[in-house]
């Protein structure tokens, strides 16, 4: 089973500061993996060059089995990235941005169409321009995109904040159908009593490193890959987790 | 996909060209905005000139392509600070759109702005200036190679400028010297027109040609390099 | 414009304060440059490990 | 340090070359530099001597009403100085090329530094180019297609400069700086064209250009200011681009200390963010 994603001391800058400073991690397809750490510890910085978006100058990065050294570009176009922004249009309407976005990832406006009604976007709000619309509704929107283009890796950035109860769990339920139709998610939270009830493995990130790796079977050990031999789909054991 | 074939470029250059529109359709930003501003600058030209000395019908030429040079400015601040709000641009860097795709598409959309723009200014000067226009073809096709020229080396310099500090000073002082020779070319041209001397023009359409080509060459190359963040 | 050219011609006094001027603009402009220049490397020097200036 | 083979010049101008060629040890100066740098302040004064004093006044040899006279001079720093700043310019386009190609931080820094040395050296071909045209024209300014087009030259390299401000990431500075000293070469020729067919329909005749006839004397002064123009180029440019290579180093200095202050966050992080999940972790592996 090949890794999805496998760093190997990741460092990466954003400007002079090393945001991320030699991060070692392994995600194999069909997991859910649950980030976690205080502000500032590097979360964001993990998923944005799992993206491609930020380069790794030091250690070894792959994702996809894409070499993000050799070319962090050739992997964009394969993972989805659910960030703080929402990377949305503000003057065009929810309809426009989701099927302009979805067509320059090759999905079909079919695609964008059920995508947004299944995000509750369907009917009055398809038409209604996105500087109109709450913050939740944004998120609905992003998530909409997100689902259209069929990512083969899911990274979202604090999934949950910002929508109502009826949106937390259709996130929870978004995550488990793209793990079921073979895609991996890679996320960060802090609401960790939600969150830690979905992951089938939880990453606590400090200081720009991982700080403890909670394997499903629940040895803690800092740094230590997954057991990347395992079977895809890890039995999730939310109890056991939050009690 | 840093390399895409031809068809996926205009496809994906079409698609941005599309979404400019639309985007354009729904917040008339240039319709209500630009373009009455490149009105008031003809106005404000007559105003310096002294209308009544005949000097705005010789300058014309000058005075429209000023006028354009200027709203240009404008299109292009507005064209690339939509694509720099709110995670737009790693939204592009992670489409999988082509990035000399995107190029071609930001400036084919810039450019029909342009054209809009431009129709409007010959009808202004026409009718403020008093200009009876001749040589409709060396007027038409001038138009069409200064608007590429300036629509490519501007989105060039808008995606540039984009996402900086101090983006809406500097883009000006680094634009602006290297458009001139668009300024001197388009205005030498639209004077042979005007003069009905055009064999002058064609020399002048020329050089627009030519600078059109190399700075469309120049984006399409550059752009990948330039959307990157880092 | 040639009566311009030939008035010029003839030794001006004048002609000779331009020179001089073009001179001492030259001159000195490279001269304050290189300074500046020197300056700014002694800043930035002092602040840099020895090992980093490799001219040395 | 290097304190023999003081060559006669030095000794003579100075009294102690040996004393002369210890540099500062914070500076930008190597031996070779400062060697470099007092031959040059030597021939500078033996270049000025030869410009202004022992080289005979233009008498238009051969068409009188072409004779410049005195101003002839101006023309043996104009004409290095407008030669030395298309070097740095050219400069400036290979070393964008090539980091572009290899992306390695020298590149970049050569490409910073010979732009500056450039705009320096186009100041100066404006300025002595202005004087000229004030005895030659009679006015400051004339919209002479060279004067035009260099004018336009400066103004990009000023944005260039500019641009280079404005950005604080080394990298992402590196890049877009090396496009725009890229497109700003690629319009050099545009420029000219273009302002040379625009002054070519205007102008009522060619007015009396930089054509004095060249003689020995002349040649002579001219042929040793345009090496002098080169030497004083890359002496600048020795001093310009250690200068940037030494603020670069500054900018990426401690990669190791900073990462190492951002290892150590985890430390004092984990207690707080890792406590909980530990014991969270040992209840998972009793069930």
């Amino acid at each position: 089973m090949e890794p999805v994603v496998d760093f190997r001391g990741a460092v990466c800058l954003l400007g002079r500061f090393p945001a991320l400073a030699g991060v070692d991690l392994d995600v194999a397809r069909g997991e859910i993996v649950l980030l976690q750490g205080p502000n500032g510890a590097g979360k964001t910085t993990v998923l944005r060059a799992c993206a491609g978006l930020v380069p790794v100058v030091e250690g070894d990065a792959s994702v996809l089995g894409v070499d993000l050294r050799a070319d962090r570009r050739a992997v964009r176009h394969r993972v989805g990235l659910l960030g703080h922004a929402s990377g949305l249009y503000e003057d065009l309407t929810v309809a426009d941005n989701v099927r302009f976005w979805a067509r320059a990832g090759r999905a079909h406006d079919a695609d964008a169409d059920a995508a947004m009604a299944r995000l509750g976007l369907a009917g009055r709000l398809a038409d209604v321009a996105v500087a109109r619309l709450s913050a939740g509704q944004r998120r609905r929107t992003s998530l909409a995109v997100m689902v259209a283009r069929r990512p083969e890796l899911w990274l979202l950035d604090e999934p949950h904040a910002a929508l109502d109860q009826d949106g937390r769990d259709l996130v929870d339920s978004l995550m488990a159908d793209a793990v079921a139709a073979g895609a991996t998610v890679l996320f960060a939270s802090h609401e960790l009593d939600r969150a830690q009830a979905v992951a089938h493995r939880t990453i606590t990130i400090a200081g720009g490193t991982v700080a403890v790796d909670r394997s499903p079977a629940g040895t803690a050990a800092p740094g230590a890959p997954a057991p990347t031999g395992a079977e895809p789909a890890v039995e999730p054991d939310p109890e056991a987790v939050v009690s | 996909m840093s390399a895409g074939t031809p068809s996926t470029l205009f496809r994906d250059a079409a698609l941005v060209v599309g979404k400019d529109l639309r985007l354009e359709w729904r917040s008339r930003v240039i319709t209500s905005q630009v373009l009455p501003f490149a009105v008031l600058v003809l106005v404000l030209f007559a105003f310096a000139l002294d209308p009544d000395r005949r000097i705005l019908g010789e300058a014309t030429p000058g005075l429209f392509w000023l006028a354009v040079l200027f709203s240009t400015l404008l299109a292009l601040q507005r064209a690339f600070a939509v694509e720099a709000a709110d995670g737009v641009t790693d939204a592009l860097r992670l489409s999988g759109l082509d990035p000399a795709g995107i190029f071609l598409g930001k400036a084919a959309g810039i450019a029909v702005h342009l054209l809009a723009l431009e129709l409007v200014l010959g009808v202004g000067v026409t009718f403020f200036y008093g200009t009876t226009p001749h040589g409709p073809v060396l007027l038409v096709a001038t138009c069409l190679a200064a608007t590429a020229g300036l629509a490519a080396v501007g989105s060039l310099y808008g995606v540039l400028s984009a996402g900086m500090r101090a983006r809406d000073t500097l883009l000006p002082l680094l634009l602006l010297p290297v458009v001139a020779p668009v300024l001197i070319a388009a205005t030498q041209a639209f004077a042979a027109a005007y003069d009905r001397s055009s064999g002058e023009g064609w020399r002048w359409f020329g050089l627009l040609v030519v600078f059109a080509l190399l700075y469309l060459a120049i984006g399409i190359f550059a752009f990948e390099t330039l959307l990157e963040e880092s | 414009m040639n009566a311009l050219l030939l008035a010029a011609a003839e030794a001006d006094p004048n002609e000779w304060s331009y020179v001089a001027a073009a001179y001492a603009l030259v001159v000195g402009v490279i001269l304050l440059y290189a300074i500046w220049t020197i300056v700014r490397g002694r800043k930035v020097g002092r602040q840099l490990p020895p090992e980093d200036r490799r001219w040395m | 340090m290097n304190t023999t083979t003081g060559g006669p010049l030095e000794d003579r101008e100075t009294g102690s070359g040996a004393g002369l060629l210890r540099v500062h040890p914070d500076g930008t100066a190597s031996p070779g530099s400062r060697r470099f740098g007092i031959v040059l302040s030597v021939s500078v004064v033996v270049f000025l001597a030869v410009a202004l004093v022992i080289s005979p006044p233009d008498s238009g040899a051969g068409a009188s009403e072409n004779a410049m006279g005195e101003m002839v001079r101006i023309m043996y720093v104009h004409v290095p100085v407008a030669n030395a700043c298309y070097l740095a310019f050219f400069m400036t386009a290979l070393a964008s090329v090539m980091y572009l190609w290899k992306k390695t931080e020298g590149w970049d820094s050569l490409a910073a530094a010979s732009a500056e040395v450039g705009v320096v050296f186009t100041a100066l071909t404006l300025a002595t180019g202005s004087i000229w045209g004030k005895i030659a024209w009679g006015t400051w300014w004339e919209w002479d297609a060279r004067l035009t087009s260099t004018l336009l030259m400066l103004v990009v390299y000023i944005g260039y400069l500019a641009l280079r401000r404005a950005i604080l990431d080394p990298v992402v500075r590196a890049k877009r700086a090396a496009i725009v000293g890229l497109v700003a070469f690629a319009n050099v020729p545009i420029v000219h064209y273009s302002v040379t067919w625009w002054r070519g329909l205007h102008q009522e005749a060619t007015i009396s250009r930089f054509d004095p006839t060249i003689d020995g004397g002349k040649l002579f002064a001219l042929m040793f200011g345009l090496l002098l123009g080169v030497a004083l180029y890359v002496w600048l440019m020795i001093h310009r681009f250690r200068l940037q290579y030494a603020e670069a180093r500054l900018e990426s200095k401690g990669l190791d200390v900073a990462l190492a202050e951002r290892r150590a966050e985890a430390v004092a992080d984990r207690p707080q963010a890792g406590a909980p999940l530990a014991a969270a972790a040992q209840k998972g592996t009793n069930p």
